[in-house]
């Protein structure tokens, strides 16, 4: 090992022992310390405003099917973080998604003429054909993860992720398969645009950036949750649209 | 034995990984392993903050009808929507640094961090 | 109103740069007739001393008071400063065609006069100090814009210098400010008086060092030579005669009106003088000593002369520091008289460089037949650099030496006298290569300047000799001032000064020295001529002559001199301070060596570093 | 008075649909970016009077204040905001006359590294205060690379610093969320006291790491130099003028707000004084003349933060107005270098001499903004350095103040060497074609005069913005007082 590699070792130990010591802290009377393991105090956080969908209304009970009209529908809670009440910095996230995928173009410098392909010629027949299978599913799981991510685990990022994978696929196994670059922009800027359309939105009807302007409906139906629907539908798209972009660059580079 | 690994596995295991991809950005000559060590840190502190917001025996915070109601136990949902916005930054940072790494290589025809000192002073 | 002073050349300044682009005369045209104006009308001031001017500015929550008035001592540089630029803008117009930032020079000139100004009618320090930064940026660029190589590197070296001072100035001004809540100089003053003496001597030490940088005083002349040497030559007469000057106003500044002097009067003393203001008096000694040997060893004309005024800054410095009524109304003459034989050797100078195109004196010679009036300005002069009745110069130096034998200051005196007679063996050297001799075969053309340039070099020589032979016209005006700052005055007529061991009548020496001049005339007509012979018609013994130039007389004029001083020479203090800052900037070479040496990882340990070092030192603290 | 998420929401979509203007007409991109920018400024123009009577809280989503995310928008957020999208709109203007390859994704970038650094100077949130990190440094790692040659390398260098120093930032979010309960900087601030010393120590250190490489505190700023001089001209203009900014408030805003102990201003003083010096030092070896404004910059922040970290109201009021100076300065610097650079078509210092007659605007551009940094009286660095000497020295802190004055000469030394290079001396060189600056200088000569002579232009705000950036407990106040 060389002598650097020794040092920074040294150094990073120090470091983390010192994180680590965060942890062991015992609290004095009255002093605010990191919880223990599994002992969150969610009580104490701004979590609970969330789980009692209560920050601007006096709601202490939520339940499944009947309550209606809160002030954030979603029933999944981290959807309602995500999409509503911190739907500020999953905005500011696609933003840095687009940007990765804008410098990733500029980055690698793509000229028309010289694009390469992943894709053998020939690539084998059961992959191309267990891929042909695949596509159509994993757009129709993709869009259902996005779709109800404001009632099961999942949402835009997840359902715009599994959508990409499916490009991805049909990319490395399919050498006649081609994204034009304008429909991949097109859906990117639309769905940037519609994100930010509704927040205009908002603001223009509500009095403030990305506020909800639409009925919440009943916790748990599909119909519900005012905006949250909406806003994931367009980071799905947004969020496809970035991933293929990216792993088309990184491909055809 | 075993409540040690549980209460340690997620914080100390967290910090472990912090602490290897650290290192790991810190000692290693090649950049896409560099790149990969950061994602490494990356993970490990997306781990720790969702351990941060764990609560024993709590469930996942959805409305549904295993839990028809927010007076079941939940975990935190604040870490995991903070998670999932910082995974994403991870990946675009990553991403971007690859196709640096790419350009990087058509110009110095090589991976060795050591070697593309270009740019000093 | 004073603020027009400094107001009209500043606009004067734009127009002038504006209407250079037109026609290369209109600048110099410009400079000339505001100098003209404000001479005018500082005359028709003169006397109303309690003329002042003052605004209240509250700016970014401090309360700042500018203050402006008429001192005797301030009037008297106002005029000095508008007569010398009027004299020298005359002489510019003709050779704006050389150069090459007509337009910037114009623009810095009007702009250096006018915070001259600034700085001279400045009763606190924060207008002072916004004056006198202008004044150093523009003449700055002014020394700048030489056509050598070097006056880049020169007007760099005396920035650096004048700025660094500028600082402690600045640190200084600001820390009373703190105290009193105010920069006025009265109220500073008394708080001064009033602190524990030290601190107030540290203080004014620190608020007078800019002076001492302007003055060019010993260990800080570094850049008078180059600065000098390779200024415009027109801006060489005003550098030497007046900028040097406006450094001695600050230091009497400090030493009376901010009562420097009466701080330390009870600080330990050497022959009743306290040992600080002698020690003020050595530097000015030392200043003489090595100006003068440094002006000995000269190839170039105008460096030489550089040093030659570094010299003569030693006296007046001698005569402010001891403080007597004949040391100060001493000073104050050859203060004066100094600007006025001081800018004649400049303009003759530049008159030869004009012509000629060279300063280096081994490549002139004989311009005597050629340029018979910058010869003569250039000999009356010298004449009066050296002290040599009856011209002003000796007036001023004898009035020095009164007032060192006086108190009994020896070695002072020494040095003083030193100066004086060594000062005619460089003198003497650029009257005998570059005027007497023979010509050169590649000047045999020339012709005398232009009369616009003849005009002042005439007027300078008038004025030499008449205050060579009344200065009592000048000790009007130094006994008003030595009355304002509480120094005893001197007792004088209109050609008469009274000194410690008797009075100096220069009628009577004047009468004598006319005589001696006729007979002279005569013996010069009447003797038998000299053949002239080429200079460089040397005898080689056949051999190839390849540097007919180092056959030259002029070449290594002093040589045998040079080499007492030799060893001296070697360790210049210019090379001391060079290696002293690059030395020192050597560390943020290794600095950047050791941390900027292009490797990321090494970049991101420090980070991690960084907090490991932070949290240790909050564990230990 | 127009609502202020504008500034940021704005940009954001002008980015989004900049792809699609470039497809309606390719010289749209470059006109967006300058009316976007010029509409930030009108925007904040517009809420001025109101911002210096009380801060602005904008909720945003319509959630109450401290429990979801909100921007805060006090006298310091407001200069902060001003000289982000004054540089912007600047270098915009510069822009103009220049061609990039991708041009709709430069000034989409170039619009996101502008709405990034205003939203770090605006939000009220710690993770919020993160993600716009984040998109202002990923914008400056691809607007990096429009320069091609070296610049990939420089780029990958600053993303793998800004990777370290993001995990550092977000260990301190999740430490500070956890010990908290809260991501709002108002309510953090309010139980900040409580915490225990250590865990506070660690986790202020974090931030003090995650935040100095975007402040460039040494040692953390080794990526600057290699950024600002691989980078193009107009990027590492904002980068110096605004990036830089918003860094030193997003510093001042957690050190003040959130962890106001002597300790920890007693680091960065400390830190500062560091970055100061060696800044001016290495600055003086360079060869390179961006390199040597990058290295400056440095110095500036140092000296930025040095002032700042005295504490006291003058010293704040000092060191904003110095941030101030050195956004218009450095802005002026770097597009003038610019010019200069691709007239003689070399980065070296001696390449550009003699181009004072040459590329007279350009040179000019130069030379003042060099004298306004040095302190030339009737310009703005004067003023702010005889603030910085008067409010160091009030502190006695006579140490600092001298090292600061010493600092100062060395950069007089290598200022008035590049000054005198372009002026007094000639060199025959081919000077190629340029882009026109001639609006850009007149504005910030405009500026730097402007607030040399008359700087009670903008004394109320800096007053009002150190006063509040002074008391903590005031903005802890507003922002929790709708309860």
């Amino acid at each position: 090992m060389k002598f650097r590699n020794l040092i920074a070792l040294v150094i990073t130990a120090a470091f983390a022992l010192i994180i680590l010591q965060a942890f062991t802290i015992t609290p004095a009377a009255g002093e605010i310390t990191l919880n223990e393991f599994g002992k969150a105090d969610i009580n104490n956080r701004t979590a609970q405003l969330y789980l009692n969908k209560s920050v601007n209304t006096d709601n202490k009970k939520v339940i499944y099917q009947e309550s209606k009209n809160l002030e954030s529908g979603s029933a999944n809670i981290v959807t309602s973080v995500v999409a509503n009440y911190r739907s500020f910095d999953t905005l500011g996230e696609i933003t840095v998604l687009f940007l990765a995928a804008a410098g990733i173009g500029v980055v690698l410098n793509l000229e028309n003429s010289k694009k390469k392909k992943f894709a053998a010629d020939d690539s084998s027949l059961i992959l191309n054909t267990g891929i042909k299978l695949l596509f159509p599913l994993l757009l129709l799981a993709g869009t259902y993860i996005f779709v109800y991510g404001h009632l099961s685990p999942g949402g835009g990022f997840q359902g715009g992720a599994v959508i990409a994978t499916a490009f991805l696929l049909k990319m490395l196994s399919d050498n006649k398969f081609e994204i034009k670059e304008i429909s991949i922009t097109l859906v990117e800027s639309t769905a940037g645009i519609s994100f930010v359309g509704l927040g205009l939105y908002g603001l223009v009807t509500r009095g403030s950036f990305l506020e909800n302007f639409m009925a919440t409906g009943t916790v748990g139906q599909l119909f519900s949750a005012g905006i949250i629907p909406l806003i994931y539908i367009a980071i799905a798209f947004k969020v496809g649209a970035e991933l293929t972009n990216i792993v088309k660059n990184l491909i055809e580079a | 034995m075993l409540n040690f690994l549980e209460e340690w596995s997620f914080f100390g295991g967290s910090i472990l990984l912090i602490f290897i991809g650290l290192y790991g950005v810190l000692s290693r000559k090649n950049m896409i392993k560099i790149l990969i060590s950061l994602g490494l840190m990356d993970t490990g502190v997306n781990l720790l903050l969702v351990a941060l917001g764990y609560v024993e025996a709590a469930n996942a915070p959805i409305i549904n009808s295993v839990n028809p109601s927010n007076a079941a136990a939940f975990v935190d949902p604040i870490p995991q929507a903070l998670v999932l916005t910082s995974i994403v930054i991870g990946t675009a940072v990553l991403a971007l640094g690859l196709a640096l790494v790419m350009k990087i290589y058509d110009k110095y025809s090589t991976l060795n961090i050591s070697e593309i000192r270009g740019l000093k002073w | 109103m004073l603020t027009k002073y400094i107001f009209v050349p500043a606009a004067a300044a734009f127009a002038a740069y504006i209407l250079n682009k037109k026609n290369k005369k209109a600048g110099a045209t410009i400079t000339a007739l505001v100098s003209a104006y404000l001479l005018l009308s500082l005359a028709l001031i003169y006397g109303s001393w309690e003329l002042n001017q003052s605004f209240n500015l509250s700016l970014m929550g401090y309360q700042l008071e500018f203050l402006m008035a008429l001192t005797p001592l301030s009037w008297l540089f106002a005029v000095l400063t508008s007569a010398i630029s009027l004299l020298i803008a005359v002489f510019s117009i003709d050779s704006q065609a050389d150069f090459k930032f007509s337009s910037v020079f114009n623009l810095n000139f009007l702009l250096v006069i006018g915070s001259i100004m600034g700085v001279l009618f400045a009763r606190d320090f924060l207008t002072l100090f916004i004056f006198w930064e202008l004044m150093t940026w523009t003449s700055f660029y002014l020394i700048s814009s030489g056509k050598k190589k070097m006056a880049g590197r020169a007007a760099y070296r005396y920035l650096i210098l004048s700025a660094a001072a500028a600082y402690s100035f600045l640190m200084a001004v600001i820390f009373i400010f703190q105290q009193t809540g105010s920069f006025a100089f009265e109220p500073a003053a008394e708080f001064l008086l009033n602190n524990s003496a030290p601190q107030s001597i540290l203080l004014l030490l620190a608020i007078s060092l800019p002076f001492w940088v302007k003055a060019g005083i010993f260990p800080l002349h570094v850049w008078v030579k180059d600065a000098h040497g390779n200024a415009p030559k027109e801006f060489s007469p005003f550098l030497s005669g007046m900028l040097l000057k406006v450094g001695f106003y600050g230091l009497i500044v400090v030493f009376h009106q901010l009562s420097f002097f009466k701080i330390i009067e009870n600080t330990i003393a050497y022959r009743g003088l306290p040992l600080l203001s002698y020690l003020f008096a050595l530097l000015g000694a030392v200043t003489i000593i090595t100006g003068t040997i440094l002006a000995i060893r000269q190839e170039d004309m105008k460096k030489l002369i550089a040093y030659s005024s570094i010299s003569q800054m030693g006296y007046i410095i001698i005569g402010i520091a001891i403080a007597t009524p004949l040391g100060f109304s001493g000073s104050m003459l050859h203060l004066m008289n100094h600007l006025i034989f001081k800018s004649t050797i400049f303009l003759a100078l530049a008159a030869v460089i004009y012509r000629t195109g060279t300063t280096k004196m081994y490549e002139v010679g004989g311009l005597i037949f050629r340029m018979p009036l910058t010869f003569a300005a250039y000999l009356t002069a010298i004449i009066a650099l050296a002290g040599i009745p009856p011209t002003n110069g000796f007036i001023s130096k004898w009035v020095i030496y009164q007032a060192l034998i006086e108190k009994g200051y020896l070695f002072l005196a020494l040095a003083a006298f030193f100066g004086s007679i060594a000062s005619f063996m460089y003198v003497f050297k650029p009257l005998s290569t570059v005027f007497l001799g023979q010509l050169k075969p590649q000047h045999q053309e020339i012709k005398e300047v232009p009369l616009l340039m003849k005009i002042p070099m005439l007027i300078l020589i008038g004025v030499i000799v008449l205050f060579g032979v009344f200065p009592g016209i000048q000790m009007n005006i130094i006994s008003q001032i030595s009355g304002d700052l509480g120094i005893e005055t001197v007792n004088y007529s209109l050609y008469s000064i009274q000194g410690a061991f008797g009075a100096w009548n220069s009628l009577y020496i004047f009468n004598v020295f006319a005589a001696g001049f006729v007979i002279a005339l005569l013996v010069f007509g009447l003797a038998k001529k000299s053949k002239l012979v080429g200079l460089l018609d040397t005898y080689s013994s056949g051999e190839y002559v390849t540097d007919a130039e180092s056959y030259h007389y002029a070449y290594q004029y002093y040589r045998p001199f040079d080499r007492l001083f030799d060893n001296l020479a070697a360790k210049s203090l210019t090379g001391f301070y060079e290696t002293l800052t690059a030395n020192l900037l050597k560390s943020g070479e290794s600095f950047r060596r050791i941390f900027a040496a292009g490797r990321v990882q090494n970049y991101a340990l420090y980070s991690v570093l960084l907090f490991v070092i932070l949290a240790a030192v909050g564990w230990i603290i | 008075m127009v609502n202020l998420t504008l500034i940021i929401a704005l940009p954001l979509l002008m980015a989004f649909t900049m792809p699609i203007f470039k497809m309606l007409n390719s010289k749209l991109p470059k006109f967006i970016a300058l009316l976007t920018t010029a509409f930030n400024l009108i925007v904040l123009s517009s809420n001025f009077t109101e911002i210096m009577a009380a801060p602005l809280i904008l909720e945003l989503g319509g959630w109450q204040a401290p429990f979801a995310i909100n921007l805060y928008v006090g006298p310091l957020a407001l200069v902060a905001a001003f000289l982000i999208n004054g540089s912007a709109f600047i270098l915009s203007i510069y822009n103009l006359s220049q061609d990039y390859q991708f041009d709709d994704k430069f000034y989409l970038l170039f619009l996101m590294i502008t709405a990034g650094a205003s939203g770090m100077v605006m939000t009220g949130d710690l993770f919020n205060l993160f993600v716009f990190i984040e998109i202002t440094s990923i914008a400056a790692y691809s607007l990096t690379t429009f320069a091609g040659g070296s610049s990939y390398e420089a780029s990958f260098k600053y993303l793998i610093i800004g990777g370290v120093g993001s995990v550092f930032l977000l260990l301190g979010i999740g430490f500070t969320y956890s010990a908290v309960g809260s991501l709002n900087l108002a309510e953090i601030a309010a139980s900040a006291g409580l915490i225990n010393p250590l865990l506070l120590q660690i986790t202020a250190l974090l931030f003090l790491i995650g935040i100095g490489i975007e402040a460039e505190l040494f040692p953390l700023n080794f990526w600057v130099p290699d950024i600002y001089t691989e980078a193009p001209t107009a990027v590492s203009g904002i980068m110096s003028g605004a990036v830089s900014a918003a860094g030193i408030y997003a510093l001042a805003r957690i050190f003040f707000t959130l962890f106001p102990a002597q300790q920890f201003f007693n680091y960065l003083l400390v830190i500062g004084v560091i970055t100061l010096i060696m800044g001016e030092l290495i600055a003086y070896q360079q060869e390179n003349i961006k390199r040597m404004l990058a290295y400056s910059s440095l110095a500036q922040m140092g000296l930025i933060v040095t002032v700042i970290s005295l504490g006291t109201e003058a010293a704040v009021k000092a060191g904003l107005f110095q941030l101030i100076n050195h956004s218009i300065l450095k802005v002026l610097l770097f597009i003038s270098a610019g010019v200069l650079i691709s007239a003689a078509g070399s980065k070296k210092i001696k390449d550009l001499a003699g181009l004072g007659t040459k590329k007279p605007t350009a040179a000019f551009g130069f030379t003042i903004a060099a004298m306004g940094i040095l302190g030339v009286p009737f310009l703005n660095g004067f003023i702010s350095k005889f603030m910085i000497i008067s409010s160091s020295l009030n502190a006695d802190q006579f140490l600092i103040t001298f090292l600061i004055l010493a600092a100062a000469l060395i950069e007089i030394a290598y200022y008035l060497k590049v000054v005198q290079k372009l002026y007094f001396e000639d060199l025959e060189i081919e000077v190629k074609n340029t882009a026109v600056i001639t609006v850009p200088v007149i504005l910030l000569t405009l500026l730097i005069i402007g607030l040399g002579v008359y700087p009670q232009l903008i004394a109320e705000p800096l007053e009002k913005a150190a006063a509040e950036i002074l008391n903590n407990s005031r903005y802890i106040m507003t922002v929790l007082g709708g309860i």
